[in-house]
């Protein structure tokens, strides 16, 4: 078991938000996607106060060991988060973990509050970092924005608030520090560094969102050295993920200081991608010391 | 629609041939189901060296519709354009393929008289529908060239030809078939008509216009960029009347009456 | 012919700093490598005002389509750089652009005031990114102190001062702006991201450093968003790199808004990559219209 | 020491053969010099696949001595431990690498009696050194096993092996055949011996060791992780007596007079 801010976990592998559905997925694999989840704590895509399309296609391009999203997080609100997607994301096995970004404070405070009032949910995300639209970046990058947000939302809630940071920061630990101090229960990180690709016909800008956010095994030794960094900065429990697709990998973020990891692109090549690094990480486990213990500090 | 079993699994490859232009991969796929739906389709790569192609590509899976479901043996049929139907088209026997499928939705169960439009390699899942209604479908295809049409001979019967530059069949596009066809047997007469169409962008576009002018039922399997395959990216979205929808779980085959027109993917 | 801070090029790619030795090369291809010289402009490895050994080994992990280094630009000196590098460089059939780090203002003012009154140096480029040694880092990723260190160093020379920008900062294009206002005639980007490795067997820091810069085509997408914004945002040329390893690559740099590209870790891959870039830029460029005008803006 | 032409070149495999626990790899290499100095090295890498295996490496390419020169072809002999090596030893005739080479500076001209001791896979290029200096050479191998000690049979004479498990030879180290030789004949009496030595870091540090207590002189080619090979990425280096030095240009072959203990790489 594993205890992320008071929640028990049967095991350390989340996902990334965003990166699985698994409301689709069950519609796709059918129960048995219940019943081999492959994740310990499923972490739901952000969702906004408003429903939101998202950006316009294309929204993919492959990168050498990756990929770049510009998403723009299309979600059905939070109304439509609570009537449709909340009774079935109860349905899953694990603790749940919702992730929320607001355009204001204003939005921030009711999503939190809203949700923080549901059984259903165990732990919320606050997505300071979506490269893909115009909010998220600016306030997750800076100590300060990011502190006044969490002092706002902190008493709004009982359940654990977990920061997800940035990469696209010059200190993301100073960010982290900034979040511990004001209350927040974990973080979380990296969210996608910003990219992007011209048409290889045309040389406009491919994604119809300009630029994106790359993620997958490229990006893993950057993500590496910003979870080690702030797990030196912050007691907190921290989240690691950018392009874990082995358990040595999420391994290798467990020593680095993580307490969790999350899988992100590696499911899209392998659905039950989870499952797997869960399972090579206890076999690991076995042979090697505790990793939990953050052992590089 | 037919669920997929959870995860990807290895397929041995069983054989890799060229049809004129194409490639077809054949393998086994003795746990995956047996009924897969005509247009639902598969993410592949290959279990060794997937990537590090031309630009360090592919790293992603890619999706192709099911050309055949035959004893437990899956046919794909595949046109070599990038770094990995690339390394696809050179698989070698005893390799293995990592698959994850079936997955999406596909044709809709056919009401009417079904008349099969395919182009190019979007031929590939009308093989499929074409074995599930019989031998005596009719089967319209366009091809670039003499060479892409050989993989019209896969068909039962005899599937009518256009070419882009006339060296088989008609010099046409298959649209042009497709108008013939309808204006032969307008949708007034007899049983009404269904479109089953699968082809490039432009294509499907002037397929959907068509059906729409002349009143008839179309489905359309459309192809857009996909990362998973199974609703996790939001990445293969497509504009539809009701807004954005994912190819990948609410697709690929969509009712031409649900698009915007220019809609049909990028 | 491409027009460089005034130094005329007869093209536009140049090596990354720090990525090639010409005078090491030299030794290994003989003097072939002058005939065939793969660069239109040579810019040497980072300078110090005192020796250093550089970080202790090992070095160099390689990650999925890239690399992380950690080696501490080790160097002769200033000295050192005069006596022995500075006449061997000047054979080369190419401009010298001398990159140079200090460690604090006196040391900059002396390295700047000194490369900049040696004839055989056409540029000179300030390297505020390094993130392998203490100070580069900090430095370049504020606007504030790095408008302060070209203020100063400015008026000490007549060569043109090219920028070298940190891409493991919030804004590049806010330290951009900063650096054009305070004087620079140039901006390249981007250095390395930071980056980190265990050892997969002692689950220790792999490198000798403990962290180092991710290069190679991992970061091509991160470094292409990153030009395309810098490029927005001042009228300075850019010199654009991370990543690139085709002339397609290099085309998508100057579409972005580059002036001219810089070839890195590809050239570890094969010594004449400047070259077959460069070559294949032009074949691009005969079919594609004019790059260099910075069509994406 | 020779230069290498400029910039990387496609070599044609010509044979990959197993022998025993390694794996020989003989490519035709017309444009590249004939005469590449016993210790220096060539990087190598795959035309097609380079990369893209267990954990998306390799990506750089690799540094192998040569084991051997004749008729404008190069042996090289490589033991699979990782990506990089894995990927080489399954190249398949007609396949190409892309080869830049020789690089580094190789054994110097021997002065006096050599002495050949080689560890493992660092047999290698003491093959193409007793190529150089006759079959009469003295060899000394070591090899964990009789699988690895295959290797030997390259040799000319009768080389004297040492395995890890007695399988075949010596139950000892390499090192004891040295000391045995160096007991049998020490440096007093007729020519003084200078040893050659390649072999994993231990095996190394015990000959630099040994050497320096007889007074005997060594050269030993050594190995570190290498990205360029060419001196551009300073990545190679080794803790020398006038500090570290880069293994690709100044070495790989260094004077075991001029390294710290302890100092033979990582
Ligand atoms: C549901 C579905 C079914 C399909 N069925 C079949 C089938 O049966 N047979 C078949 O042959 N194909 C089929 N396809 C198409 C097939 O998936 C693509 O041809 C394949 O993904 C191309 O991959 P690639 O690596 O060869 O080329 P890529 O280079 O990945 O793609 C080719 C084109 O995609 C674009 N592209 C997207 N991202 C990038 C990038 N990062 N870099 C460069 N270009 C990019 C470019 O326009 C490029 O020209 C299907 C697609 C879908 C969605
Ligand atoms: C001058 C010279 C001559 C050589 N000659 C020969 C020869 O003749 N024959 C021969 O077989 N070998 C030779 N080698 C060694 C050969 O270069 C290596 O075995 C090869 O580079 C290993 O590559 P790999 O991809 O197979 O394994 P890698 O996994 O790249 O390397 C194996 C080991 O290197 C370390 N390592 C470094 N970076 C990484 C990383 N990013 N990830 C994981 N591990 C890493 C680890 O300790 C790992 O166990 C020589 C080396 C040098 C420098
Ligand atoms: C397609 C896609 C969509 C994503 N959507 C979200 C999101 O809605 N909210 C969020 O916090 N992170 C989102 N992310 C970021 C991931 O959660 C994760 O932080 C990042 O992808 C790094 O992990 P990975 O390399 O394992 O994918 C998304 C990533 C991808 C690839
Ligand atoms: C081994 C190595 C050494 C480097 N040394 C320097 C340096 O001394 N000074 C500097 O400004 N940049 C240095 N860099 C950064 C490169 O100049 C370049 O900015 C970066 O590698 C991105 O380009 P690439 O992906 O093409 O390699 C170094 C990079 C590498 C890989
Ligand atoms: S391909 Fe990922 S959601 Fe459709
Ligand atoms: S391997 Fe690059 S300097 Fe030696």
């Amino acid at each position: 078991m594993v205890d992320l801010c008071g929640v028990q976990l049967r095991g350390p592998v989340l996902n990334g938000s965003g990166t699985y559905d698994a409301i689709a997925a069950r519609r796709a694999f059918g129960d048995e996607l219940l019943e081999r989840f492959p994740f310990d704590c499923f972490v739901s895509k952000t969702i906004t106060l408003a429903p939101r399309q998202g950006n316009p296609p294309p929204r993919l391009w492959e990168t050498p060991a990756g990929l770049i999203n510009s998403i723009g997080l299309p979600n059905k609100g939070l109304a439509g988060f609570l009537a449709e997607d909340l009774p079935k994301l109860a349905e899953l096995p694990v603790p749940l973990c919702v992730s929320v970004m607001g355009f204001d404070h204003d939005e921030l405070n009711e999503l939190v509050a809203t949700v923080g009032a549901c059984d259903e949910v165990a732990l919320m995300e606050l997505n300071f970092s979506c490269p893909n639209v115009e909010t998220g970046l600016i306030m997750g990058a800076d100590p300060a924005e990011t502190a006044a947000a969490v002092e706002a939302l902190r008493p709004l809630t009982q359940k654990p608030l977990i920061v997800k940071l940035t990469p696209n920061a010059t200190e993301p630990a100073a960010v982290a520090r900034a979040a511990e101090a004001a209350g927040a229960d974990g973080v979380s990180l990296i969210n996608t560094l910003k990219g992007m690709a011209l048409d290889p016909k045309t040389h406009e800008p491919w994604l119809g969102g300009t630029t994106g956010g790359v993620s997958g095994p490229a990006v893993r030794a950057i993500a590496l050295e910003q979870v080690h960094s702030v797990s030196k900065a912050v007691q907190l429990p921290v989240i690691g993920m950018g392009g874990i697709a082995s358990g040595r990998d999420a391994a290798d973020f467990l020593t680095a200081g993580a307490t969790c990891v999350a899988v992100g692109t590696e499911s899209f090549r392998d659905p039950a991608a989870g499952a797997r690094i869960g399972a090579e990480l206890r076999a690991l486990s076995r042979k090697e010391r505790e990793f939990s213990s953050g052992a590089v500090r | 629609m037919t669920l997929a079993p959870f995860g990807r699994r290895l397929a041995p490859l069983v054989e890799n041939r060229r049809i004129g232009a194409y490639q077809l991969l054949i393998v086994d796929d003795p746990d995956g189901p047996r009924d897969p739906q005509p247009g639902q389709f598969y993410m592949l790569a290959t279990e060794e060296r997937w990537g590090a192609g031309e630009g360090e590509r592919p790293y992603l899976p890619r999706a192709f519709s099911f050309a055949r479901a035959r004893e437990g043996r899956l046919w794909f049929l595949l046109e070599d354009i990038g770094p990995g139907t690339h390394r696809l088209a050179q698989v070698g026997e005893g390799e293995n393929l990592w698959i994850t499928g079936p997955l999406g939705i596909g044709f809709d169960e056919p009401a009417g008289r079904p008349l099969l439009v395919g182009g190019g390699i979007g031929a590939a899942p009308l093989l499929c529908l074409q074995d599930q209604l019989g031998p005596e479908t009719k089967v319209l295809l366009g091809f670039r060239s003499a060479d892409h049409a050989e993989a019209a001979n896969l068909f039962a019967g005899e599937p009518q030809i256009a070419t882009d530059d006339g060296s088989v069949g008609k010099h046409a596009l298959v649209t042009e078939l497709l108008r013939e066809e309808l204006d032969l047997r307008p949708p007034t007469s007899g049983l009404r008509p269904t479109v089953y169409s699968c082809g490039p962008p432009p294509m499907l576009e002037a397929v959907r216009a068509l059906a729409s002018e002349r009143g008839v039922a179309a489905q359309l399997a459309l192809e857009s960029g996909m990362a998973c395959g199974f609703g996790a990216c939001f990445g293969c979205v497509v504009p539809t009347k009701d807004g954005y929808v994912r190819l990948c779980v609410d697709g690929p085959v969509l009712d031409a009456a649900d698009l915007v027109p220019g809609g049909v993917g990028h």
